[in-house]
């Protein structure tokens, strides 16, 4: 087999700037690079950009600007929702689901190591938490429920506003992770019911290191990075002016976008998930069949192991991934997926393409050319095909 | 020096072209190792003749580091003594391919336990005969 | 008076990002935009691209590759560094100066509701700390020192070696804020005696929103933020690629270019020293008369207030600050100058100059022309003249 293209298909790991959030951050440099806490002219230029940018976040998601606070991405996000909550709620349980994001989970854990109790929701075979569940979790000490809008790896759409509903008559705070849902679906705070929201600019188009936490009016939460008064003194540190001008740039693109993108990437996906599991045998889809993002496909092959597709795609010229790129250096199987109740060998076997932007036609073409040839070769040297 | 990043080219190409593929019909020593749940199995057929490796084969599920020294360890027991394969350490596959970065190092031990596990499995069966 | 030119002279707040630095970074944004984590080639690019800028920061401050760790700014590395150190150490105390930027007396005050006691070492009139009264305050219980490299407001560089002896002598770790004194004096872990050390891009011609934790191997602390394996799992979130490139570019020219540029900004520093002092009266040097930052002036005009002087020099083109931008949002007087002594009046009619690359001695004889001017118009109509 021989390259023929370059094909990038991990948008859900990251994604390329988009040239205009690029101009739009340029200038902020090394022309207006004032810091936005001084006084002087270039300061103000500054502080204006900033706040611009949190109107363009704001409106993107239904908020009021007074609620958007910048943070370094997702991560940070997801750190300061849950540790803001629970330094100020007033109980020591929490309740997550299983499939988060480890910006979730391992937050989570470091929770527990520091007493608190937390309940993992189980979740369905195609990924979905049941809000009966959470219902049954929640107890007069919780102080914050917290599930994920969208999975990143497998892409299962959450029924989050069910979710938070159930948090709503128990007065409990939810926080959800958006990081994967902004420009992919309408994501409105009011009616997904939330008090806390993350996301992060480097999954849309915008720069890597930069993120927003949505912080609902009234709801009580400590800082988490402590220092100087910047963001109304509830998130220190120099603001990353450019990086947030990226930001507000890139959501206003990605949301004005998403009524041609969307059904274009759903495309696309329905046509690859379709052309693999017509032309590869011994094969499955993880996640949900309609309730899923519309740029994820997420297949799993018997008998094989994901990172060797991988290496053999790459050097097809075809850039994927098996789950989330934060635990392609572990080697434990996919979190997401054993949770879902796939055997972990069938984890293990797991490719996960996610379409963008610059994805086309010719792209969907060529990895459906090449991925059969991929799976045969790797099964022909696989132990386990021949005990199946 | 900051440390490994990615597969060398050596790795690559015994990962896109694996020598020495398939089972041995009837082996005269048969090693497996690792486990599906971790993501990894790996097994060695040897054909032995005269205390020399006459063909030595592997079949392996698991990452591209895996893959790669299972090539790797298999062509450098191919004519070897017994003893001298069984000197083969996990080292040693990865100096022949350029070394591996740091989290695949155990992918390199699992491919000298296979060859030890086969030669071991051909030297029990010896003692019975 | 009327305005004859622009002149930025606030680099202790931020400094623009070198021409270099951009270059070094724009790649980063759209075409080599892999994620770090991630297994193909792009993936890979990116990732060398930070493991060159970890060596580069590494080689600029004596440490090894392992022991630097990429965040995203000076005020995370002392939050991390600090909170860290607190989790992991067996005990409650910690000792910090008084004059330490808000990242570290903040991030204090925050572990002191949660039950640590703070010692605040005191200074003396220039702003230093005396280091036996390390000696005196460190208790059984101690489980961090920390003092700033150098001040960011009035510029004293402090007697760190000697804090850092007494110590280790205790075998607690020691913590430095070297967000100022990275590219304006030679700074080495091991001479210094440093166990972390915080250093933050945007303060030597890098981007804002990226810094670093320098951790010596075998100092124990918790990690800050969770989630992902990034950073060999102690700092989660993917990394903000081209920030660490521009971070690695800039410390690489400020190090390198400091024999020529330190003694040029001393000089222009004294200039300005000395002719503030010498033309207006009523006027005194805050901070260390020769243990200063070569690019740091700070003076405090009696009877009038620091905003107004900042206005006045605004509007003909001098961008100057008070004290430390974060902190020019409030109303109180600066903690670090009450703190050497000050009397409030005196600390409220200080101003900061801080000298930079793009500086020339035509911009300090512009200061020094108008300043003397302003300084008049605003006595004039003080209150406080009279009373004196
Ligand atoms: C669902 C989800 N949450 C959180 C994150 C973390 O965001 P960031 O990479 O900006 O730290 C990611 C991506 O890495 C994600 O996919
Ligand atoms: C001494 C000192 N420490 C910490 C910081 C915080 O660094 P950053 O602005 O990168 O968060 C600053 C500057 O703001 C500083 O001058
Ligand atoms: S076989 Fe387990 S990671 Fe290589
Ligand atoms: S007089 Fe305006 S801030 Fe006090």
């Amino acid at each position: 087999m021989e390259r023929k293209r370059t094909v990038y298909m991990d948008h859900a790991a990251t994604t390329p700037v988009r040239p205009e959030v690029v101009e739009a951050m340029n200038p902020y440099f090394s022309e207006r690079f004032g810091n936005p806490s001084s006084l002087y002219a270039l300061a103000r230029e500054a502080k204006e950009a900033i706040e611009e940018a949190r109107e363009a976040v704001a409106a993107a998601i239904g908020a009021t600007p007074e609620e958007i606070y910048f943070t370094s991405g997702g991560t940070e996000a997801d750190n300061w929702a849950i540790k803001g909550a629970a330094l100020r709620g007033k109980g020591d349980h929490i309740v997550t689901s299983a499939i988060e994001h480890h910006a979730v989970l391992h937050t989570c854990e470091v929770l527990e190591k520091q007493g608190y109790r937390v309940t993992y929701l189980p979740v369905d075979e195609f990924g979905r938490v049941e809000p009966a569940t959470v219902e049954e979790a929640i107890t007069e000490k919780t102080v914050l429920v917290s599930v994920m809008a969208a999975n990143n790896e497998i892409g299962t759409i959450q029924p989050v506003r069910a979710i938070a509903e159930v948090a709503r008559d128990h007065k409990v705070p939810f926080h959800t992770d958006a990081v994967q849902a902004i420009g992919a679906f309408p994501v409105d705070v009011d009616e997904m019911g939330a008090d806390l929201l993350a996301l992060s600019a480097h999954k849309f188009g915008g720069p890597k290191g930069v993120g927003a936490l949505y912080v609902r009016r009234g709801t009580r939460i400590g800082t988490f990075m402590d220092g100087g008064a910047q963001e109304r003194g509830r998130r220190a540190g120099t603001e990353n002016v450019p990086g947030i001008v990226g930001l507000g740039r890139a959501i206003e693109l990605a949301v004005a976008g998403m009524p041609q993108s969307a059904p274009r990437l759903a495309a696309m996906r329905d046509r690859l998930i379709r052309g693999v599991l017509d032309e590869i045998p011994d094969t499955r889809l993880n996640g949900h069949p309609t309730e899923r993002l519309p740029n994820n496909v997420n297949v799993a092959f018997r008998y094989i192991e994901g990172e060797s597709i991988l290496l053999m795609l790459d050097a097809l010229g075809i850039a994927a991934s098996t789950g989330s790129a934060c635990t392609s250096a572990s080697l434990e199987p996919s979190h997401v997926l054993t949770s879902c109740g796939l055997p972990p060998e069938h984890a293990h076997g797991s490719l996960r393409l996610t379409l963008g932007h610059r994805n086309t036609e010719d792209d969907v073409d060529y990895v459906l050319e090449v991925l059969p040839g991929i799976i045969e070769r790797l099964r022909a040297i696989s132990p386990l095909r021949g005990e199946a | 020096m900051a440390e490994q990043v990615g597969y060398s080219q050596k790795v690559m190409e015994h990962f896109m072209n694996p020598h020495n593929v398939g089972a041995i019909e009837n082996p005269d020593g048969y090693g497996k190792v690792g486990n599906p749940v971790c993501g990894d199995i790996m097994e060695i057929f040897i054909k032995v003749k005269d205390d020399v490796i006459e063909d030595v084969r592997f079949r392996t599920f698991g990452c591209g580091s895996a893959i790669a020294t299972s090539s790797m360890v298999t062509d450098m027991a191919r004519g070897k003594t017994l003893e001298e394969a069984m000197a083969i350490t996990r080292d040693d596959v990865a100096t022949e391919l350029d070394g591996l970065p740091p989290k695949k190092m155990h992918c390199s031990n699992l491919a000298a336990d296979a060859l030890h596990a086969a030669i071991e499995d051909y030297r029990g069966k010896q003692k019975k005969e």
